[in-house]
């Protein structure tokens, strides 16, 4: 393992800036779910290299890299679905134009 | 592996995973995004290789491929211009009335267009962010001092169509992207500050089995938080989703 | 030099794989055996290839060009793990190998969905949709039938599943997860009867010619060979078998699989939109459910 | 845990290929040969019939992931191993009938 830690990590918090970027300026849902992915992501990368460097033969790390992975799965379902109510309802699907989800 | 090679793979995947994500933002096809996000994904698969998980790596890959298809599938369902009318590629005068999408964007910008075309040099630019900012020359937006773009471009931020609003970021974008910055930064010092050790060696082990293992003994509460999960998500998925 | 060996050997499988099935679905289709006759498609292809592919003005370049090489990659990395003979290469005895097959698989989905989208017409996308649908309905059906291999067996290496049909072949005593496995084929790498994304009006390939459309023709060709390949590894024993040697038992069972599923392609008429989902999901899944538990319970009651 | 063949692999074959089509694409190619037919636009916003189920879709794909690892270790674990997946099994099929009752197979 030549490559360091840190150069893994690099890459994490890059990603994650990217992330928050994402969901702090798009206007599309879809896209703000996209960039959600991409810090869930970062979190990922995180947990897989400190498994690798810190601790490689106690398996927790891939567990929770698992967990992290099924929870994207559902918010993605859920958050689709959230918005295939509201474009049915509306017809529309910029959320700063949605202020409650009363319906 | 050799140190030359692996640093080799490490810095094509890094640059495929920050750019992949990084493109997904500044692109006005909802479908190019898609695709971008799913390069991204799959180069961070790429790096969980190198890392040696690779039963991580094809459950991201497995996931990730599935989930953006179907996330392409509903930006295009519900979006008003998935194509970014085809990044903008502006079709040739004769062929425009065959394509509705080139001609809606046609009607709208027409009048601009068709200025544009008699006087070329008279170009106007306008902010990707303000698009009722307006100019004859290239510099800065006066309100956010991005730079400005000229109307006829392809990959910029905001078109009107239908007397839609078609931006795909807000006003608040320069704001999001400082603080994008600061998060990432702090991070990225908090890790370059830090002198981490070196990894320890690692036996050939089969991933699939250890996994299996601690997912039915150690870590049964993870494997059944799931199942619960799972089946909250296929309900809400169907509640929310179903047809009136 | 392990790495070139193993690169070398799933570019000649892939070869060797796009002839065998090219010539064996036009002799089972078009019911000729003429030698000539059998070659030409190839050669069609080959024709093809060298010819190029300017696309029109309105295409979304980076998906129109990125398609058809992305399919080509996707199905040589495929072929990786599929393990021919006891030769000992690295290839075929990845730890996760059958998982990795599985995912590569997908990638054949992305490219056309690509190519249909990036086309900028109405069957393009049409095609594009049924892309997704097609995957959406077939991916699970086939993850749970292979399940039951790899219970069986106790690896994700493909390797190991060969080594685990010493005695009987697993579709003997998994014959749903067999019929399973080859129905959720067809719609994994879109052959008749389930090529709706590429019939006459939603179509992905409709603004491809030359050099595009060959390509993508060879990695949907090699695709199926890789199909029908894992199927005989999985399920037929791969390459164990008395007398012949191990290669020439995999090209057997291979070649049986592949006229098999030409004929059913011959067969049945093409599915609609409508048949592959409710197809899948009120029949596939549950029966592949209802497969693992079945295998579980044989597993647990012959330990 | 030998991977490495697969990075070469993959990217060059999709460079070669990617460079083919590039360089072919250059060289003129004769207008008559091209299939006709009336081109229409790419998009039409739709309602897609199986939304629904491409959400169902996502949770499956989630639960077939959990199972690959399980199936490895299912024979080395014994009883419990069986009656999870069992529970787990059991869990997805009444989603699934609940999904079907809800008429989100209705296409």
């Amino acid at each position: 393992m030549s490559v360091p830690l840190a150069a893994y990590l690099a890459v994490s918090a890059v990603l994650f800036g990217i992330g928050v970027f994402g969901v702090l300026s798009q206007r599309g849902a879809v896209m703000v779910l996209m960039s959600a992915e991409v810090i869930l992501n970062a979190a990922m990368l995180n947990t897989i290299a400190f498994w690798r460097y810190r601790a490689p033969n106690d398996f927790a790390g891939q567990i929770f890299a698992l967990v992290i992975l099924t929870i994207a799965a559902v918010e993605m379902a859920v958050g689709l679905a959230v918005m295939v109510m509201i474009y049915r309802r509306r017809k529309m699907q910029m959320v700063d134009k949605i202020a409650e989800l009363r319906g | 592996m050799s140190p030359a090679v692996e640093w080799t793979l490490f810095l094509l995947l890094a640059t495929g995973a920050i750019a992949g994500a990084y493109r997904m933002l500044r692109t006005m096809s909802m479908v190019r995004a898609g695709i971008f996000l799913m390069g991204s994904f799959c180069s961070i698969a790429g790096l969980f290789l190198l890392l040696s998980a690779d039963l991580i790596a094809a459950m991201q890959i497995m996931m990730y491929v599935g989930g953006m298809l179907v996330m392409i599938v509903f930006m295009v369902m519900m979006s008003p211009d998935p194509g970014g009318s085809m990044m903008g590629i502006a079709p040739p005068e004769e062929e425009m009335d065959m394509q509705r999408g080139s001609k809606q964007h046609h009607d709208m910008q027409g009048d601009r267009m068709n200025q544009s075309h008699e006087s070329a040099d008279e170009k106007q630019y306008t902010c990707p962010m303000h698009p009722d900012v307006r100019s004859d020359s290239p510099g800065k937006c006066p309100r956010c001092g991005m730079k400005l773009q000229p109307t006829s471009g392809a990959e910029h931020g905001v078109m009107e169509m239908q007397g839609m609003d078609m931006a795909m970021t807000h006003e608040f974008t320069r704001p999001a992207a400082i603080i994008g910055f600061i998060a990432g930064a702090v991070l990225l010092a908090a890790v370059l500050s830090f002198d981490w050790p070196s990894a320890p060696g690692l036996a050939n082990f089969d991933s699939g089995l250890i996994v299996g293992k601690e997912l039915l003994s150690r870590y049964m509460i993870a494997f059944e938080a799931a199942a619960i999960l799972i089946i909250t998500g296929m309900v809400g998925a169907v509640i929310l989703g179903r047809r009136e | 030099m392990n790495v070139l060996t193993n690169a070398a050997y799933a570019l000649l499988l892939f070869a060797i794989g796009t002839f065998l099935t090219a010539t064996l679905d036009t002799a089972i289709r078009e019911r000729v055996w003429h030698p000539k006759r059998l070659v030409q498609n190839i050669s069609q292809l080959v024709d093809a290839l060298l010819r190029s592919d300017p696309g029109h003005k309105r295409i979304d370049r980076v998906l129109f060009f990125g398609a058809a090489p992305l399919a080509v990659a996707a199905v040589s990395v495929a072929l990786l793990v599929v393990p021919v003979g006891n030769w000992g290469l690295a290839g075929p005895s990845l730890k996760v190998g059958v998982f990795f097959y599985l995912v590569v698989l997908d990638f054949l989905a992305v490219a056309l969905l690509m190519a249909g989208w990036g086309a900028n017409h109405k069957f393009g996308t049409e095609g594009a949709f049924a892309v997704v649908a097609q995957l959406v309905s077939y991916v699970v059906p086939l993850g749970f039938a292979v399940t039951g291999a790899v219970m069986a067996a106790q690896s994700l290496a493909a390797t190991a599943a060969v080594q685990a049909q010493k005695g009987l072949w697993f579709g003997l005593w998994q014959p749903l997860g067999l019929a399973i496995y080859l129905v959720a084929t067809f719609g994994q790498t879109f052959r008749p009867p389930a090529d709706l994304p590429l019939s006459e009006d939603s179509n992905v390939l409709i603004e491809h010619h030359g050099a595009g459309e060959a390509l993508l023709r060879i990695a949907l060709y090699g695709i199926w060979f890789s199909a029908a390949a894992m199927g005989a590894t999985l399920f037929l024993g791969g390459w164990r078998g008395p007398w012949l040697p191990g290669p020439l038992w995999f090209v057997v069972k291979t070649a049986a699989l592949l006229a098999l599923m030409s004929w059913a392609g011959k067969r049945y008429r093409r599915l609609t939109l409508k048949q592959m989902l409710r197809g899948a999901w009120l029949i596939l899944i549950p029966a592949s459910i209802v497969n693992v538990i079945i295998v579980g319970l044989i597993l647990m009651v012959k330990r | 845990m030998d991977y490495r063949a697969a990075f070469p692999l993959a990217f060059g074959v999709f460079a070669i290929g990617a460079l083919w089509l590039v360089l072919s694409a250059r060289k003129a190619y004769p207008r008559s040969e091209r299939a006709g037919g009336q081109r229409g636009t790419a998009w039409v916003q739709a309602d897609v019939p199986y939304a629904v189920i491409a959400l169902l879709f996502l949770a499956f794909d989630m639960e077939m992931i959990y199972m690959f690892p399980w199936a490895v270790a299912y024979l080395r674990v014994g009883m419990v191993a069986f009656w999870d997946m069992f529970v787990f099994a059991a869990i997805l099929f009444v989603g699934l009938v609940y999904a079907w009752k809800r008429g989100a197979f209705e296409l």
